[in-house]
């Protein structure tokens, strides 16, 4: 459906052009995710589970008694085009919502694009916080539902010094110098912190600035395909998970398939969600993504995330009785779903999830094994507020 | 841990793999003049080569023989790709040599695409060799083993371009045909057949690249990218089509880069080799080695 | 007294220690028609490269009215006054004969100059190309001449630059003896209306008729330098250049139809 | 038949071009705003900010045979010089010390690289003249030393992909991976209010009509013919009198004028400015457009970024998944198989028209006319 | 008018039927513009045709046909009975014609040695003699062997071009103004190995030159050329004093 609809274009209402259009036969969603480019290794997987939401929906009835129609857009690792698209979804296919993105870079790429239109984003990675956009809902962990519990749990098991790994953009930098603050108000040692441009391969230097550091335990950041690198050069190199633990926060079942699971078995690491999980919710989830996408695919946190926003939004929708955003927005609050990793809310102002903290070490099969969880779901602090060491943020 | 020796040894070993995958592209782009952006595709497609071997015909403890077969096989997979692009779209581009960046990048990107449909977006794995595991130290530098294994390919490759390029007539047609088509042609050469052979050597290097860099990162449509502009670069410091200077700008490049990273990082390390090429073509605009001729080029 | 036009003096210039020109002095005055010949390798090409700045020597001076020549630039070497064509022709194939021969003219303007669009043809650019006969061909790409027309032309391009020395590297090789003959009656006219030439040529024939002064350059010395008959009578010459006439073939060796 | 004849005369004369750079103005200044919606209305003001950089693309590669695959270098530096004078100008309006990205990273006061931009005057000045001396400098230096052909193309390459990772490793100064975003207002527009955008459609046409037409002069003028001297044969030209270095810095430094006079427009029309944009693929594929549509031909250069960015988005509206292989295919197709790009393909045409015409019309011309031509 | 495919009169005296090379009212051209109309003529076996004309009538034009370089656009080319229009440039050469191209080719980057060599092992069958002998006819190469050839001068180079193309043993010699660039002395060298050449080893020669004594010394058979036509054409036996020259004075 490419529009060619000049009679649609309303020149006479400036401003705000989005208006979902609710009046078809069916709701239009979009999903804009990267099926090209770097990023395309994470985010189809996202895409798929996405779309697993939506048959499910539909085949429950679908949300206002109409079927969901996913309108599917290419963001090509590249972030002006997730912006472009974005725009393209809104007014052209006027759809109620859109579900996307994965790189915080992407993200801020859509946000302005997102606010002008008022029009709603549904957000489905962990991401580094201090943002809070009323037209973006959160469905991935913000800073302190991971990479706090993961700092947490790396001082408990004794580390007293880090070393911070990261790709070079907006997240891990951003995440680092939360980290950096955490680190000095608990009194944990940075030994260095590295940064690498996405996409970057040969991890020779790196680690052997990390063998001259002797840190307790390094922190990841990394992104996409430099962790394959990263480890597999690691392993090379003769470090084990023994002599220095690496706790990565974008390291989920898809990325150790890549990997090879010998490279990072027994590395920890930090999430929401695992395939192995242990709720009905999730045996359900696994077993219908299984049965749609094959036996051998694998299930992660962000995958989850988008099949969970996707039933959030059909939720607060339903609730709302209209797919207006603004109505969603507003139906939206406190709206609680039993998710694969348990039950999760929508918070009432921020507009992010209670997630529940969970930390995992990587098994040799592949699957990762939960060693450690919050009790509950933590409310989501996007600008860290609770926190004193946060100060000046 | 001495920094020296151990940064040497680090540059070293991405030299090898800059190496192993520019030393196709001083078939392809020195001898015949052809920039083709879709060597890093063959490169990848060499590494799917030991993925397919792996997970498709080999069991999984027959890890090393599905690798060691890997290494002619897919010597064999990029050279036939090679082969096919010669004969479709590079042999109408002769004499435009910068015609054929533009079209194989459209190739690079069906071929991504390609490899994205068969195989699946996210990355894939391999599993190195058990003999492979772990590493010696030398001088208080840890060398592992899939590093040394790198090396000693490079190795091997080189002495055999080397012979074939200046001992064997076959390399001596190579190199006329691309000093003057039509001289060749009328003195007999079948050009035709002397450009579909090093186009096939020159992408079976890409495709034996390939099987190297699983030992190192990930296997995805998109690892020939990582590889391609560098390896272009070590082309040219080195000299269009030098087999001497390609070895000695891999490794100044390499070297360079790794103890610049030491100092820095690895965003500063990146550009601040790239700047040193600028700076050092304007000392040696042709590259390191270089084929002198008289008058008006 | 004036000086002379070109002086040349201790010049050496080297490949891989090879010596092409080893130590060669040479003057040359104004206004005369110079021919340098010499045995194939001998170095001729190379001290017209010299000169042009194509190579750079090794040692030695080349002093053009009174500038020093030695490490400028090519394309100061031309705005100083020397002019050259090449033992193989080259010009511009995609522009038009005539554009090949006006760009040449355009040399001296300046860039705002140059900004502005060529309106008609100027009187020099007009000469030039009637003078070697491509008038007709103006409007022709230079790229579908023969290797003949893209002799002349480079010749056209030359002249319209009025340059003092002119350096023509054999331009007579492979033109017919009518064509040799209006060449170099277009050599004279050039040179009369005060234009220094030199000309390189393995055509004695064609020296013999145009030189007033024939220098022999072998293995990158001057061998002997006088008029044409001295030089032919000269033993050295005919041992290392002329060979030796065999009687079944009568005196000329090998004589152009004129 | 017989008014598009008129229209479109054989010889391109001084008459022809002015009734076709009419009718291309007056379908982009007016056709296009009544029949466009505004989404599709900015997407067209993107492709032409685009446009110009092709522009210049083939100015310098086209007429002068510098294949310069790293044009994202001077996009980004006018396209950064934009963004970071309304970045300063939003962060003034909103009473904020620095602009948003840079308190993510933890930069509390201004640096000083940014300090002249809060003028207006330099920002726009720095847009087309800080390209335009950094391709001086750096001409200079490659053409002195005679590096040209493909060792200039990856040169230029190297420079954008260092450029991206300058810009990525800085992100404190330069918004890093992201680049600039969020963008509510250019120079009084307001860049969410659709009658402002179609204001900021009508001024990037009369810049990109403008710059057009100074590419234009450049080529017809005997400046032009040198540069295509240089192109096919330098070396010779050194040996008129002429320093080729000279004359390709011109043309080189002129083409990152104008890349860098699109990369400011881009930024009000898209609103994003980001390494994304300017690396070694998007450098390629900017050189890619001017192939397709025809690299000698100057509006063909631009037709082609037009068509090729529309396609593209069309394509990937249309196959969100398999666009990659209809892009590649176009690429391979025309670029093989036209060498002379769309232009070429064009010009065959009206060739075959013509004849078609001439043999209905006329009895069927000698076979002899075109010998006698020839041996003539 | 060049429809009719059999040859005019004045090209009939310049073909036999028994002629190892016989070129057969072709047309061609560069690229699309047409240089040659109806050119017929034909080089007797064992024999020397030499060919001439002003410049830019298309003498190389047809060389560079007869040798594969450029298609022919109408007729015939047959070489020792056998019909090689059709075919590559390279199975010409191994069929048994060589080329010495107009204004010095060569292959710049291999040596002396390797331009020699690498045209002898284009083919099994050539002989490494073959180089020896060459050699033998130039021996001013033998002191370049190891010189790049590009470096060569230009009367060194033509000495090269002549000599590579005799390694092949070629049936057919096509030298396309050879004389050009050298030395008067070793011209009459040239002068006398192709006399030699034709003697003991059975070549014949197309030739293209524009020494008239030189070439009529050589030749038995003779062909003018004019504006992309062959304008007289005949055997030099019995040739009237100065006729070429009138016709090349036009
Ligand atoms: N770049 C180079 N490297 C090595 N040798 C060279 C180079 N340039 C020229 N020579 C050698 O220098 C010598 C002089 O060459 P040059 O071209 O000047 O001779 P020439 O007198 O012009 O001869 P000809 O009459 O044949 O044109 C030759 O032996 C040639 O091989
Ligand atoms: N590459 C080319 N493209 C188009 N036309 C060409 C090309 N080469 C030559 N011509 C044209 O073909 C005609 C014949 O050229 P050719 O080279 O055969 O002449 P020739 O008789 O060998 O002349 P010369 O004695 O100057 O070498 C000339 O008029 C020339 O303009
Ligand atoms: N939010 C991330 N992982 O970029
Ligand atoms: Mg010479
Ligand atoms: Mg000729």
């Amino acid at each position: 459906g490419c529009g060619s609809s000049s009679s649609e274009s309303d020149a006479e209402t400036s401003g705000s052009t989005a208006s979902a259009d609710a009046g078809g036969e069916t709701i239009r969603v979009g999903i804009l995710h990267s099926l090209s480019g770097t990023m395309a290794i994470s985010e189809v997987t996202v895409r798929d589970s996405e779309l697993l939401a939506i048959e499910e929906i539909n085949r429950a009835g679908g949300v206002l008694g109409k079927q969901i129609e996913p309108v599917i857009e290419d963001g090509a690792s590249d972030w002006p085009t997730f912006a472009e698209k974005a725009q393209k979804l809104i007014s052209e296919d006027r759809v109620a919502a859109t579900f996307g993105g994965w790189t915080s870079a992407s993200r801020k790429a859509m946000l302005p694009v997102f606010e002008s239109n008022r029009a709603l984003l549904f957000y489905p990675v962990q991401y580094e916080g201090l943002e809070q956009s009323p037209y973006i809902f959160y469905s991935g962990a913000t800073t302190n539902q991971q990479i706090i519990p993961g700092l947490e749990y790396l001082k408990e098991q004794g580390a007293r010094s880090l070393f911070l790994v990261g790709s070079d953009y907006v997240f891990p930098r951003t995440a680092n110098k939360e980290i950096k603050a955490w680190a000095e108000a608990n009194d944990v040692e940075i030994l260095g912190e590295e940064y690498t441009p996405l996409g970057h391969t040969e991890y020779g230097t790196l680690i052997s600035k990390l063998q001259d550091a002797r840190p307790d335990a390094v922190f990841n950041t990394l992104n996409g395909d430099s962790n394959v690198a990263f480890f597999k050069q690691l392993k090379g190199a003769g470090v084990t998970a023994r002599d220095m633990p690496v706790m990565s926060v974008s390291v989920a079942e898809e990325e150790v398939a890549g990997i090879g699971p010998e490279n990072v078995a027994g590395h920890p690491v930090a999430w929401n969600y695992y395939q192995t999980t242990d709720t009905p919710e999730n045996r359900r989830f696994v077993e219908a993504f299984r049965a749609r996408y094959g036996a051998d695919r694998v299930t992660s946190d962000p995958m989850e995330a988008g099949y969970v926003q996707v039933h959030i939004w059909a939720l607060a929708a339903e609730k709302a009785g209209s797919t207006d955003p603004e109505k969603v927005k507003e139906a939206a609050r406190g709206l609680t779903f039993d998710a694969p990793e348990g039950r999760v809310r929508v918070d009432d102002v921020n507009q992010h999830l209670f997630k529940t903290a969970r930390i995992g070490v990587v098994e040799p099969d592949g699957q990762i094994r939960e060693v450690w969880a919050s009790d509950g779901p933590i409310a989501p602090d996007p600008y860290l507020r609770t926190y004193d060491w946060a100060e000046g943020l | 841990m001495d920094v020296f020796l151990s940064q040497l040894f680090i540059g070293l070993s991405v030299a090898s793999v800059l190496l192993l995958v520019a030393l196709g592209l001083t078939f392809t782009f020195g001898q015949m003049n052809v920039i083709n952006m879709a060597h890093g595709e063959f490169v990848m497609a060499g590494a799917y080569t030991v993925y397919v071997l792996q997970t498709s015909v080999f069991s999984a403890s027959m890890a090393t023989l599905a690798f060691g077969l890997a290494l002619p096989l897919a010597f064999l997979v990029g050279g036939v790709l090679g082969l096919i692009l010669e004969f479709t779209l590079i042999r109408r581009l002769h004499g435009r040599p910068l015609d054929t960046l533009l079209v194989t990048w459209g190739v690079s990107l069906i071929l991504q695409q390609v490899a994205r449909d068969i195989f699946g977006a996210p990355n894939v794995q391999v599993k190195a060799p058990p003999f492979l595991d772990g590493g010696i130290t030398l001088a208080g530098v840890s060398m592992p083993y899939t590093r040394l294994f790198i090396i000693g390919l490079v190795v091997v490759a080189l002495v055999a371009i080397w012979f074939y390029l200046s001992k064997l007539p076959a390399g001596r047609r190579m190199r006329a045909v691309v000093q003057n088509r039509d001289l060749a042609s009328a003195s007999g050469v079948r050009t035709p057949r002397v450009d579909r052979l090093t186009f096939f050597i020159g992408s079976g290097l890409a495709g034996v690249a390939g099987v190297a860099v699983t030992l190192l990162g990930s296997i995805g449509p998109t690892l020939g990218t990582n590889y391609i502009i560098d390896a272009f670069l070590v082309v040219i410091v080195g000299g269009l089509g030098q087999l001497r200077g390609a070895i000695i700008a891999a490794i100044a490049l390499g070297v360079a880069n790794a103890y610049l990273e030491y100092w820095t990082d690895a965003s500063l390390a990146k550009a601040a080799v790239f700047g040193l090429i600028v700076v050092f073509l304007q000392f040696r605009p042709q590259g390191l080695v270089v084929t002198r001729r008289r008058g008006l080029a | 007294m004036s000086e002379p036009l070109l002086t040349v003096r201790g010049l050496k210039v080297v490949f891989d220690g090879f010596h092409a020109i080893d130590g060669l002095d040479l003057t040359v005055e104004r206004n005369e028609i110079r021919f340098l010949i010499g045995p194939n390798g001998a170095g001729k090409t190379t001290l017209v490269d010299a000169i042009t700045g194509l190579v750079k020597p090794a040692a030695g001076s080349i002093v053009f009215e009174g500038n020093e020549l030695v490490r400028r630039r090519e394309h100061q070497i031309v705005r100083s006054g020397v002019g050259r064509t090449f033992q193989t022709p080259t010009v511009f194939e995609q522009l038009s004969v005539l554009e090949n021969v006006d760009v040449a003219a355009s040399f001296r303007l300046a860039l705002p100059k140059l900004l502005r669009a060529r309106r008609g043809t100027t009187p020099e650019v007009t000469a030039a190309l009637e003078a070697v006969g491509l008038d007709a061909l103006a409007d022709a790409p230079a790229g579908t001449l023969s290797h003949g027309q893209r002799q002349w032309l480079e010749v056209a391009m030359v002249l319209c630059q009025g340059p003092r020395l002119l350096l023509l590297d054999e331009p007579v090789a492979g033109m017919t003896g009518e064509e040799r003959t209006r060449t170099g009656e277009l050599v004279q006219r050039i040179a009369g209306e005060g234009t220094t030439v030199l000309v390189i040529e393995h055509d004695m024939d064609f020296v013999r008729r145009f030189a007033t002064r024939v220098t022999v350059m072998h293995e990158g010395r001057i061998l002997t330098e006088g008029t044409v008959s001295e030089v032919q009578q000269d033993e050295t010459v005919r041992e290392v250049y002329l060979g030796r006439p065999r009687d079944a073939r009568g005196a000329g060796t090998a004589e152009v139809v004129s | 038949m017989s008014t598009l004849a008129k229209l479109f005369p054989a010889r391109s004369g001084r008459a022809a071009f002015l009734v076709r750079f009419t009718l291309a103005a007056a379908t982009l200044l007016l056709v296009a705003p009544a029949l466009l919606n505004d989404f599709r209305l900015g997407l067209l003001a993107r492709y032409l900010c685009l446009a110009i950089i092709a522009v210049g693309i083939g100015l310098a590669w086209g007429q002068g045979g510098m294949l310069v695959l790293g044009q994202g270098l001077f996009f980004g530096l006018g396209g950064y010089a934009m963004g970071m004078h309304m970045k300063l100008e939003e962060a003034a309006a909103q009473n904020l010390d620095v602009p948003d990205f840079m308190s993510w990273s933890g930069v509390e006061s201004l640096p000083a690289l940014w300090k002249p931009f809060e003028s207006a005057a330099f920002a726009i000045a720095a847009c087309v003249l800080i390209p335009m001396v950094v391709a001086a400098l750096l001409g200079t230096l490659i053409f002195r030393q005679r590096v040209r052909g493909a060792y200039f193309a990856i040169l230029s390459q190297a420079m954008a992909a260092a450029f991206v990772i300058v810009l990525i490793g800085q992100q404190g100064l330069t918004g890093g991976t992201n680049g600039l975003t969020n963008f509510q207002s250019f120079f009084g527009l307001r860049l969410a209010d659709p009658a402002d955008k179609r204001t900021l459609y009508l001024f990037v046409v009369a810049i990109f009509l403008g710059v057009f037409l100074i590419a234009r002069q450049l080529v017809r003028s005997r400046y032009g013919k040198v540069l295509i001297a240089c192109r096919d044969a330098e070396d010779r030209v050194r040996f008129l009198g002429y320093d080729p270095t000279l004359v390709k810095v011109v043309a080189y430094s002129a083409a990152a004028g104008m890349a860098g006079l699109a990369g400011a427009l881009y930024v009000p029309v898209v609103g994003i400015m980001s390494p994304a944009l300017l690396g070694v693929v998007p450098s390629i594929e900017m050189v890619i457009w001017v192939a397709l549509g025809g690299r000698t031909v100057l509006a063909w250069a631009a037709a082609g970024a037009i068509i090729v960015s529309w396609a593209r988005t069309d394509l990937s509206e249309r196959f969100p998944s398999g666009w990659l292989y209809a892009q590649g295919a176009l690429f391979i197709l025309v670029i093989a198989f036209a060498p002379k790009g769309l232009a070429g393909v064009s010009e065959a045409l009206q060739e075959r028209i013509k004849t078609l015409w001439k043999r209905r019309t006329r009895t069927p011309e000698p076979a002899q006319e075109r010998e006698l031509e020839v041996v003539a | 008018m060049s429809a009719a495919t059999a040859p005019v009169d004045a090209t009939a005296d310049g073909l036999r039927s028994d002629d190892l090379l016989r070129v057969e009212a072709v047309d061609g051209g560069h690229g699309s513009t047409a240089v040659l109309f109806g050119v017929s003529l034909g080089v007797p076996r064992n024999g020397l045709c030499c060919l001439m004309g002003r410049n830019g009538v298309g003498k190389s034009t047809v060389l560079q046909t007869i040798v594969g370089l450029l298609k022919a656009r109408r007729g015939r080319v047959i070489f020792d009975g056998q019909d090689i229009t059709k075919l590559r440039p390279y199975d010409r050469a191994r069929a048994g014609i060589a080329f010495v191209p107009q204004g010095r080719d060569c292959f710049p980057q291999l040596t002396v040695m390797e331009n020699m060599r690498v045209v002898q092992e284009a083919r099994r069958d050539l002989p490494r003699s073959g180089i020896d002998d060459a050699l033998d006819l130039f021996p001013r190469l033998k002191d370049l062997l190891d010189r790049p050839a590009g470096f060569l001068s230009g009367g060194q180079m033509q000495q090269l071009a002549i000599a590579r193309a005799l390694v092949t043993q070629p049936k057919l010699l096509l030298l396309d103004e050879p004389t050009e660039g050298i030395q008067p002395s070793i011209i009459l060298e040239i002068e006398d190995a192709i006399a030699q050449l034709k003697r003991t080893a059975g070549l014949s020669i197309l030739l293209v030159e524009q020494y008239v004594d030189f070439a009529l010394r050589l030749a038995e058979r003779y062909a003018v050329m004019d504006g992309g036509r062959v304008v007289d054409a005949g055997d030099t036996a019995g040739l009237e004093d100065g006729h070429v020259r009138r016709l090349l004075a036009v």
